[in-house]
């Protein structure tokens, strides 16, 4: 694998909502086996980014190829968003949690295998009468909801309702559904959101633990600058959908534009500022 | 020709009747998003309570027509937008926050309440009226055809047109109205600055409620019948109308009323009148597949 | 002297996170105080929490020396607590003008003219706009309109939240450069919550750092604005 | 939850006084309404009669109950959720989850006795096939309101679909029942595809007022297309299911004679209750099975999260697409049964009321329990007849309780939910 292949290539995305220019002609790149942060002030675009690149939202312009390591190639925005998880097996998680919470634990998991077990139950009809292959494909995505409850801590509390788990559970539970997918890219919303300093750290474990072991490249958006300047490989920052800045995380800390984003200037600044950021 | 002249008058008549109820449709689901199934059942009562009050006044010897009407139409008004308010605050307010199809199917358990009621209490038989409004005029004679038009018709399209007026000025001028665009906007931010939300959705039900009974009377005059199951058909085709005009949208409530009742005479003078209702219900569907924000309507954006 | 507004306590739940963990945090009469922190920290939360939506789960607001932790929102805007929310919440499909009149929900109708006036000073670029829709306006406008039509209501106390959030910096400057006016002219009582920590602790009397639902630091503006935690409450995510 | 209405308890002044406005607005709504009643008269012409008697009762008992109200409850808001009882809830769900089993076995054996007990009870054989055809309808509903979430409330054009198709078949083309039967179910699942693939991207109240239009257009077209359906007047004399090809009938090579018993018409009655409850149970068994399956799973899924489904590779509307037809296809199959059982059929029976009747069964039992949906079926139904001389007010009822239900236990009277499969082996 050689390191600076990228997976996700994004170029000259513009999303508009009526008037209003959300994202404009963002072009970055996501590298494989990697982890990326697309950070930015609130309103600066980066959930509008993460809805274009899973489906939910169809691009105004630009394009977003993603490779998967065999060398086949997704056109992101041609796709439709069920299709980008199923084929293109990007898989994400939403800032505000969506779980099916009336269904227990470990049903969430399973049902993120769902084209898989489709094809084993032979769409249904096979299922329906108990064939051995069947009942072997849902041992086996079993097995698997058990290894991820295992990484996210979450073994006991398999069997309750998702909806019961502490918020910091439903977390981790949504990162083991996005898994479960078997994802090539997982973009994650705003994980850290709401947990508390050990939560954090032990988010930070677990997407270690993912990129090093399953090699799943990583897309990011984060608040909370420990987690990020901690774990990212590569940062990009955003500001009024535009991009300001794009490195290193040790890059990123120590340059003007983005301090200025996020803490906002001196009055004396501003012009200068300003004219640096091209506005 | 003289035939489409006059099927047109007719569907402006019918037209009229159904836009008046689409507003009450259209203004609950701007305010909470909801499809207020029983709203075609407060028509019915209104035009049930027009009915009883009309044979009331006649009783008790006001029997001048228009003094009459216009007393009916008073407590009409005034009583069936008590209905409106009682099942706004007995079948949906508990319910705000709920899973999102529970207001829906309490709406229906209330128009199935309000048909029984007046069912038990009024008895299943139709009410016949006598026309209480005769006379009119021709306008177009050939040997073949008379054009008429009714002094019920010109009664009908001149209310609704009033209060139709009355109604735009009330949303756009006045305090309530500019209350009740700002909860329909934003329900949140509405009660940031003041407004008490609850008596703003409260009086959305009442206004409805209150311009349902207009229709109920004048489909009273129109049909010179009424029966406890006219709600339902005339709520379907109301909502039709709302949606076709776009939902959300007060002039486009009464263009999708105008439209249902024309496409409604049109179907039954030219091809079938048994098949008048399917051509109204199938309308309702291709529109909401192919335009589901409607004629007048906003579009909605899938939040993620 | 008893502040005008005061927290103690409080906690309240956004869906099922707990958002704020027992903030305790004062106002006082003619003062500027500012309320700074990362994004979700709960900065939002506790300005909502003020108007009782969502409601404290714990803990009193008293305003005025009236407690009003159980008061409907709509009543608590009538004792002339106004805010300017996140997001600006402008009801975009009515005009400018309309946009005020709601503003001036709670007060007088006599004073309209004046105080629509009055508004228009602090925000020339209203003026023009007031017969156009609210969701025309550009950000920087519609920011302004957000605050003044809070100031509709002769606020005894203006609630801002992030007003700077996505303006442009020479807009972000005249709307603190108004804020400061106001405060100075009026003695207008503001309590602001800022993203923009420099702009906001220069502008404050005194500041207050929220971390995770948890109030860190408090003290005076200039004091908070040397303090390195300030800086790490956002760069490195407030933990040391 | 409970232990502050004693707190907010109103003084007797203050409860007086919301007693009074309650009552004034039930004058307000009951003065004309019930006050006063509209018949036609000698001449034909309405006339106008009071019943004051009734107002002031209705009047006083509004007065009364808001005065118990206030006393008791305070103005406490009763919304959704207050009135939970605890024993549903943490513990007592897993006591559910044992008795439940044992409650449906117990259920299921009394379904089985039933003919036997009452062989001679025409009138309760009856009863008991009714209740069986709504047991099933609600569970062919379950599929499609609870497990997957959509709301369908021309559910009865399904029904219509079927029992036309069957008389239509056994009819025109002499075909057997045990030939129609699979026939009837396809085509109302092929009506379910053909209705769900436009109007499945539809959010779930447009698509229930679509499913309402789509459940009146069949009905409507069944009343008008006098050609085929016989319009109002129905099809009648519609074949009667036979015993695997032995005929119900005194004849020679009818079932009585084959199997060498004397011919009673209660035999045939009997197999007909048999019928439904096989067909009721399959339905159970099907659906059960289902949602153990990927399928089933992703349509409960579904139901919490349709985005959430998506982001997770899903195809919703395929999704969606097999649970409408898997519900019309068993709502199909419940309507050639009605066709044969009745012999005759008619646009009155496909009706909305039917519809909205069979939404209540799976609302007020619980949307997606089985058990749930079985319980009120029979409670309904049962209450129906034991309250007979009452029938004008049992819709009214049943409109109420619908009502009621939503604002007290959306979930339903079983709210519990069995998961479809678990970690640990099952009693932990």
């Amino acid at each position: 694998m050689t390191p600076a292949e990228p997976i996700l290539t994004v170029e000259r995305l513009t999303m508009r909502f009526g008037g209003l220019v959300a994202v404009d002609a963002l072009s970055f790149e996501a590298q494989r086996g990697a982890i990326t942060a697309l950070i930015g002030p609130n309103g600066a675009g980066k959930t509008t980014v993460f809805n274009c690149i899973t489906g939910f939202y169809k691009p105004s312009a630009g394009m977003m190829r993603l490779v998967h390591s065999d060398g086949s190639v997704f056109l992101l925005e041609r796709l439709l968003d069920f299709r980008i998880a199923q084929l293109a097996h990007v898989a994400r998680t939403f800032q505000n949690i969506r779980l099916f919470s009336g269904m227990t634990v470990l049903e969430n998991l399973v049902v993120a295998q769902h084209n898989v077990l489709m094809a084993a139950s032979g769409f249904t009809f096979a299922g329906l009468f108990g064939l051995k292959s069947y009942t072997a494909a849902e041992r086996a995505s079993i097995d698997k909801a058990r290894y991820w409850l295992d990484r996210t801590h979450l073994t006991a509390r398999a069997d309750d309702l998702a909806g019961s788990l502490a918020y910091g559970e439903q977390r981790r539970l949504e990162i083991a559904r996005a898994m479960c997918t078997n994802p090539a890219l997982l973009c994650l919303d705003e994980p850290a959101a709401g947990l508390n300093g050990r939560e954090s750290a032990e988010l930070n474990e677990l997407l270690r633990f993912i990129r090093k072991e399953h090699g799943t490249s990583i897309l990011l958006i984060e608040h909370d600058m420990g987690v990020v300047m901690e774990i990212s490989d590569h940062i990009v920052v955003l500001d009024y959908g535009i991009k300001i800045a794009d490195g290193t995380p040790e890059a990123i800390r120590n340059d003007p534009k983005v301090i200025a984003a996020y803490l906002g200037v001196e009055d004396e600044e501003v012009e200068k500022v300003e004219a640096e950021v091209g506005i | 020709m003289e035939y489409f002249v006059q099927q047109l008058i007719n569907g402006i008549a019918l037209g009229s009747i159904y836009g008046l109820i689409a507003i009450g449709y259209t203004m609950v689901y701007g305010i909470i998003g909801m499809i207020n199934f029983a709203h075609g059942d407060v028509f019915m009562v209104g035009a049930f309570i027009a009915l009883i009050a009309f044979l009331a006044l006649v009783a008790i010897g006001v029997t001048a027509i228009p003094i009459a009407l216009f007393l009916v139409l008073l407590i009409a008004m005034g009583l069936t937008a008590l209905y409106g308010w009682t099942v706004e605050r007995f079948a949906y307010r508990p319910l705000r926050g709920s899973f999102r199809l529970a207001p829906l199917i309490s709406a229906i358990g209330m128009s199935i309440i309000l048909q029984n009621f007046v069912q038990i209490v009024q008895g299943a038989r139709v009410k016949p009226l006598p026309p209480l409004i005769e006379g009119g005029y021709t306008l177009i004679e050939s040997e073949a055809f008379a054009v008429r038009l009714s002094n019920v018709q010109i009664l009908v399209v001149m209310v609704t047109l009033l209060l139709m007026l009355a109604f735009s000025w009330l949303v756009a001028k006045t305090r309530l109205g500019r209350d009740m665009r700002a909860c329909e906007q934003d329900l949140k931010m509405a009660s940031l600055v003041g407004v008490d939300i609850d008596r703003t959705i409260s009086l959305t039900f009442v206004i409805g409620a209150a311009l349902a009974s207009v229709a109920g009377i004048m489909y009273l005059l129109y049909y010179g019948v009424a029966d406890f199951f006219i709600g339902f058909v005339a709520g379907v085709k109301a909502f039709t109308a709302a949606v076709l005009g776009g939902i959300g949208s007060l002039p486009g409530a009464m263009l999708g009323g105008l439209l249902i009742g024309l496409i409604e005479t049109m179907w039954s003078a030219y091809f079938s009148i048994e098949y008048k209702d399917v051509a109204a219900f199938s309308i309702l569907i291709v529109v909401l597949i192919f335009l589901p924000t409607g004629i007048l309507g906003r579009p909605e954006v899938e939040k993620v | 002297m008893t502040p005008l507004l005061s927290i103690r306590g409080v906690k309240s739940f956004y869906g099922n996170i707990m958002a704020l963990k027992g903030v305790d945090l004062e106002v006082n009469d003619g003062e500027i105080v500012t309320l700074i922190g990362a994004n979700g920290a709960g900065k939002s939360t506790l300005m909502m929490t003020i108007f009782g939506n969502p409601r404290a789960r714990e803990g009193s607001i008293t305003f005025e020396g009236r407690d009003i932790t159980d008061v409907p929102s709509h009543e608590i805007a009538k004792l002339h607590i106004a805010q300017a929310p996140e997001g600006r919440r402008i009801f975009a499909r009515m005009t400018v003008l309309e946009n005020l009149q709601m503003g001036a929900t709670v007060s007088d109708p006599a004073n309209f003219e004046a105080d629509l006036k009055r508004v228009c000073t602090f925000f020339p670029l209203l003026e023009k706009r007031l017969h156009q829709r609210g969701g025309t306006l550009s950000g920087g406008e519609q920011q302004m309109l957000a605050i003044g039509r809070a100031l509709m209501s002769r606020p005894r106390l203006l609630l801002l939240d992030e007003p700077s959030l996505g303006l442009a910096p020479l807009i972000a400057k005249h709307i603190f450069r108004t804020i400061r006016e106001l405060n100075e002219r009026e003695r207008l009582t503001v309590f602001l919550v800022e993203q923009n920590a420099f702009h906001a602790l220069k502008l404050a009397h005194r500041g207050y750092v929220i971390v995770n639902g948890e109030i860190t630091l408090s003290g005076s503006g200039k004091e908070l604005l040397n303090r390195p935690e300030v800086r790490a409450a956002y760069l490195e995510g407030g933990r040391h | 939850m409970s232990t502050n209405a004693a707190t907010t308890r109103l003084p007797i002044a203050a409860a007086l006084k919301d007693a009074t406005l309650a009552a004034l607005v039930a004058f307000g709504l009951f003065a004309l309404m019930v006050g006063l009643y509209t018949d036609q008269g000698p001449t034909g012409a309405l006339v106008v009669s009071t019943r004051l008697e009734q107002l002031t009762i209705v009047v006083g008992l509004v007065f009364a109950g808001a005065f118990a109200r206030a006393l008791i409850f305070g103005r406490e808001p009763v919304g959704f959720g207050r009135l939970q009882p605890a024993w549903l809830t943490g513990r007592a769900a897993n006591v559910f989850r044992i008795v439940s089993p044992l409650f449906g076995s117990a259920l299921l054996a009394f379904a089985l006795l039933w003919p036997v007990v009452f062989y001679d009870n025409r009138y309760l054989l009856d009863l008991g096939i009714l209740v069986l055809t709504y047991v099933m309808l609600g569970w062919g509903l379950n599929i499609v309101v609870g497990l997957a979430g959509l709301l369908d409330l021309g559910y009865v054009a399904f029904y219509a679909v079927g029992a036309y198709s069957y008389a239509l078949l056994a009819q025109n083309f002499g075909l057997s029942f045990w030939i129609c039967l699979p026939l009837a179910g396809i085509l109302a699942a092929f009506w379910g595809v053909l209705l769900g693939f436009p109007v499945l991207r539809l959010r779930g109240d447009y698509l229930a007022i679509v499913t309402l239009a789509f459940g009146e257009i069949i009905r409507l077209v069944l009343l008008n297309w006098q050609d085929l359906t016989g319009g109002p007047n129905g099809i009648s004399s519609i074949p009667r299911p036979s015993f695997f090809g032995l005929p119900f009938n005194d004849d020679e090579g009818g079932f009585a004679h084959t199997f060498g018993i004397e011919f009673s018409p209660i035999h045939r009655i009997v197999f007909l209750f048999y019928l439904i409850l096989a067909l009721a149970l399959i339905t159970n068994w099907v659906t059960l099975r289902m949602r153990r399956l990927p399928v089933g799973r992703a349509w409960e899924a579904m139901r919490e999260d349709e985005i959430a489904c998506r982001s997770l590779g899903i195809n919703t509307t395929n999704t969606k697409l097999t649970a409408f037809a898997m519900g019309a296809m068993f709502g199909g199959f419940a309507g050639a049964f009605f066709a044969t059982r009745q012999g005759f059929i008619s646009p009155e029976s496909f009706v909305f009321g039917e519809s909205a009747l069979i939404l209540a069964i799976v609302v007020l039992g619980g949307m997606g329990s089985q058990l749930g949906v079985a319980v009120a079926a029979l409670v309904m139904l049962g209450g129906f007849e034991v309250f007979r001389e009452f029938e004008q007010y049992r819709m009214l009822v049943f409109g109420g309780a619908m009502v009621a239900i939503m604002i007290w236990r959306p979930r339903g009277l079983v709210g519990t939910r069995e998961p479809s499969l678990y970690l640990k082996p099952e009693g932990k």
